[in-house]
């Protein structure tokens, strides 16, 4: 290499740089949070939603399934699950109350969690609400 | 380390690590051009419709603007390997000057679209226009801070025309600005 | 090294390049469209940029290989571009 | 070792490669269950398993780092650690801290976890990586400022190098982006959007300056290549790394509920993202051959070179695959991010700290530059076995994910999810076979540490 090439201006470009397309991302991130109102479903966050999410927290819920696409791989998607159910919350407290304790032989099988039925409820109306966000048409089709 | 020696060496102008910076922007741009050309093939109708909102008249005045500060530079680099640093920096005054003006013209542009209620999630044609053009707003910008420190160490006599590396670094860089600007006026201003 | 010789092209570089912005703008204004305007628009964008990397970069005077990289990457820019075009004609 | 300090470092590496083998033994489980559904159930559910299998990574990942830090900050600084008491104090308290959370995970059922650490007082449990009881968290924000206090104050007072300069960035970016750990809001999509404030911007981030840090502090060690050349291609290939990588962060943004314009944004700067990696490979083998004197300690240049390749593959490669959002509508989710996060986990961040150790522990344990050849023999076959079986089990993940991907959701008739995982279910067996093999290379890497050269072999 004959041409000038300086460490101090290779660190210019890596600070530089780095303020640089940090801020671009700030304002992006800025821009999504005003654009969110029209498409997260805040509107339907009720408090039974908010029970409903730390009960998926607090059972680990990630642990085993995706929801919108991020957690574990072992089990189905649940953001579009409410949808799956034919639009049922019944369907979906069904089956996560009906989960057999000793699990079913040879197979994968979700864990009995013993929740309340208000616990129950507020789990589906999360799930209700999560297949409500606008989530640019994901996933292609109905099995999630 | 900091003395220029591309002149028996035919390298790049200025310090090699800025050139870096440069392909990796170039290459940004380019990917986000042809991303903007594709899409447009897919959506005709769209962008030509949308095209039509575009102030055309405040685009090229930009276009003027940024070459004549380009133009600036180049005197600036001149100046300097002249020797002559009072020159060189009111030749890199003019160009920040040139390069404020765009600001200027692009924020009332900016001001002008984001009034009539138009934003990143309007369509496809506008998120591209308002991205590449917001992009290359914060590049102006970026290069306004460096032409502005290369004129202070212009001014407390930190280059002479045997060690003048930093200018021509700051200029190569304002350069690429304005290369990019003239491909990206023609493409979202004008082809429909 | 000198001075002069650095200046002059530039300028004259500076008011063509000024001119060509017109050229641009008023076809822009004219709305006058097609393959061959396109063309035509994208071949002195490519001119410009190409005399913006020569004269006022002053790659001219550098390594050819660095000339012909930036070229290729305005080449190919500006060649898909047509392409692009061409393709939402048919 | 120069200066006596450094040897706080070890207790740092040994906890690391002890987590490692947990990591791994869980991992297996996971593997296992992943075919036969039932194998350890109800006592420990997959759940819980995996919970352990990425948590052991993080928590020996981050032990791996502040070993690291504790090793080279002070050979650069050139004068003794700030404070090696308060390293060896915060040592115990991770390594404490760390066992009881695992404990607690295995122990009862994890709601019981978050009843007794009292998360409803701040929730922010139960999300993935981040499912540490709220109190482990504050436990590791205060771990992670007496750590960098110890190394910034070493730093401050000491000769600055531009490795210690970029690895403190990256360790104090690290500290701070994991504070969005604690903002768990009720709307799922800011929770997701600022989950990866912690997830993205550290390990396609802040972590990679850590990582250029160390590979650069190795590669001077090892080559003997002039200070000058290596620090000045360290800024630029992590300033390309952030260049990137930071708007990269737009690639999780395509189907959570965030603006379309992230799958154009997320997908340019993403797919530039491989380029760093790129650099960081032509950079260590440019530097290994230009080197100016042979190191006896030919482990740890192939732990190095393996590293930068493995992040190349891993987490350039196998991310640009899946990276645009066209082909991310369909491989979202799917075993083809599983493929991606464990060979760019594996290349990029078990490599570089094993590298470190390799580096370190001759002078740490043996004082002296290598370990003897043997030894050395061990830890390459280790490195070749790991390697190998990384790169199967990426394949092998990769070919579940494309059939998966296939019959779930591209084909005309999609099928349900467990129906598609019975019709895979080959591949899960590929690859949990190769995790044994994987589980093999391990167990000689760890050997390693304690095989004797052939000559006191033959002496008793």
């Amino acid at each position: 290499m004959s041409e000038t090439f300086t460490k101090s201006m290779a660190r210019n470009i890596y600070l530089g740089g780095s303020v640089f397309f940090f801020l671009l991302f700030l304002a992006l991130s800025f821009d999504t949070l005003g654009a969110l109102p029209k498409r997260d479903n805040r509107q339907n966050i009720t408090p039974q939603v908010a029970l409903g999410k730390k009960v998926w927290e607090e059972n680990n819920c990630l642990g085993c399934h995706t929801l919108l696409g991020e957690g574990a791989y072992f089990a189905p998607e649940l953001g579009n699950v409410y949808t799956r159910f034919g639009g049922s919350k019944e369907a979906i407290m069904g089956f996560i109350a009906s989960r057999p304790v000793e699990g079913i032989p040879g197979r994968r099988s979700m864990p009995q969690f013993n929740l309340s039925n208000e616990e129950l409820e507020a789990v589906a109306e999360f799930l209700k609400y999560t297949s409500e966000i606008n989530a640019a048409n994901w996933p292609p089709n109905v099995q999630g | 380390m900091t003395t220029s020696r591309k002149h028996d060496a035919g390298g790049l102008p200025g310090d090699f690590a800025i050139w870096i910076f440069i392909f990796a922007e170039l290459l940004v741009f380019g990917v986000f051009f042809l991303a903007y050309a594709f899409s447009r093939a897919n959506n005709v109708e769209l962008f030509n419709e949308s095209q039509l909102h575009l102030n055309r008249i405040a685009g090229a005045a930009n276009t003027v603007v940024l070459l004549t500060s380009s133009y600036f530079v180049v005197r600036a680099v001149a100046a300097i390997r002249a020797d002559n640093a009072r020159r060189c920096g009111h030749w890199l005054l003019s160009a920040i000057g040139m390069g404020s003006v765009f600001l200027v013209i692009k924020m009332f542009e900016f001001g002008e679209k984001f009034s009539a209620g138009i934003s990143l999630s309007t369509n496809t044609f506008f998120m591209f226009y308002l991205s590449l053009t917001f992009f290359h707003f914060m590049h102006v910008i970026l290069g306004i801070v460096i032409l502005a420190a290369v004129l202070l160490k212009a001014r407390s006599g930190g280059y002479s025309a045997a060690n003048h590396t930093g200018v021509e670094t700051g200029a190569s860089y304002w350069h690429m600005v304005d290369l990019v600007w003239l491909i990206l006026f023609p493409l979202v201003y004008v082809i429909h | 090294m000198t001075k002069t010789p650095l200046i002059r092209p530039c300028t004259l570089v500076w008011l063509i390049l000024l001119a060509l912005t017109g050229l641009t703008w008023f076809i822009g204004e004219s709305g006058i469209t097609g393959m061959a305007i396109v063309g035509f628009v994208l071949a002195t964008t490519l001119f410009k940029s190409q005399m913006v990397v020569d004269y006022f970069m002053g790659l001219k005077h550098v390594r050819a290989a660095w000339r012909g990289l930036l070229f290729g990457y305005l080449l190919l820019v500006c060649g898909m571009i047509g392409v692009a075009y061409y393709i939402s004609l048919t | 070792m120069q200066y006596s300090s450094q040897a706080v470092a070890k207790p740092y590496f040994i906890a690391a490669i002890g987590l490692f083998i947990g990591q791994i033994l869980f991992g297996l489980i996971i593997g296992t269950q992943y075919v036969i559904g039932d194998f350890l159930f109800p006592e420990i559910p997959f759940n819980v398993a995996r919970m352990v299998h990425t948590n052991l990574l993080i928590v020996w990942l981050l032990f791996g780092f502040m070993g690291a830090a504790y090793y080279l900050v002070p050979e650069e600084a050139e004068r003794e650690l700030f404070s090696p008491k308060l390293a060896i104090a915060m040592f115990w308290i991770f390594l404490v801290a760390g066992a009881l959370t695992i404990v607690g995970y295995l122990a009862v059922p994890y709601a019981t976890l978050a009843a007794a650490t009292g998360n409803d007082l701040l929730p922010t449990m139960g999300r993935e990586f981040l499912e540490q009881p709220t109190i482990t968290k504050i436990g590791i924000v205060v771990v992670a400022l007496a750590f960098l206090y110890n190394i910034g104050m070493t730093i401050i007072t000491g000769r600055k190098t531009v490795i210690n300069i970029v690895l403190l960035t990256g360790l104090t970016g690290l500290a701070v982006f994991f504070l969005f750990s604690f903002y768990n809001p009720i709307n799922l999509v800011l929770d997701k959007m600022f989950w990866w404030w912690v997830v993205h911007l550290w390990v396609e981030g802040v972590w990679e300056l850590i990582m250029g840090a160390i590979l650069a502090f190795v590669l001077i060690r090892l080559t003997g290549v002039d200070r000058e050349v290596i620090e000045k291609w360290l800024y630029v290939i992590i300033a390309m790394a952030l260049i990137t990588g930071i708007i990269g962060t737009g690639h999780h943004y395509y189907w959570i509920g965030t603006p379309e314009y992230w799958q154009w944004w997320g997908s340019i700067f993403s797919a530039l993202e491989p380029i760093p990696f790129f650099m960081m490979t032509v950079f260590a083998f440019t530097m290994v051959n230009r080197r100016r004197k042979e190191h006896p300690n030919k482990a740890a240049t192939l732990w190095a070179l393996g590293c930068a390749v493995m992040a190349f593959l891993g987490a350039g490669v196998w991310g640009f695959l899946h990276t645009l959002a066209p082909v991310n509508f369909y491989t979202h989710g799917s075993q083809i991010t599983a493929a991606h996060g464990h060979m760019a986990f594996y290349g990029a961040y078990v490599l570089i700290v094993i590298t470190m150790i390799s580096y370190a522990w001759p002078h740490l344990h043996h004082k002296a530059p290598a370990a003897n050849g043997r030894a050395q023999l061990f830890e390459m076959w280790s490195f070749w076995i790991m390697t190998i079986s990384i790169v199967f089990i990426t394949l092998f993940l990769t070919g579940a994910g494309i059939l998966q991907v296939y019959l779930q959701r591209v084909s005309d008739t999609p099928l349900p999810f467990m129906v598609v995982q019975d019709k895979i279910a080959l591949f899960y067996w590929l690859r949990l076979w190769t995790g044994v093999i994987f589980f093999v290379g391990l167990c000689l890497y760890v050997y390693s540490f304690f095989a004797k050269d052939n000559k006191s072999l033959a002496s008793s």
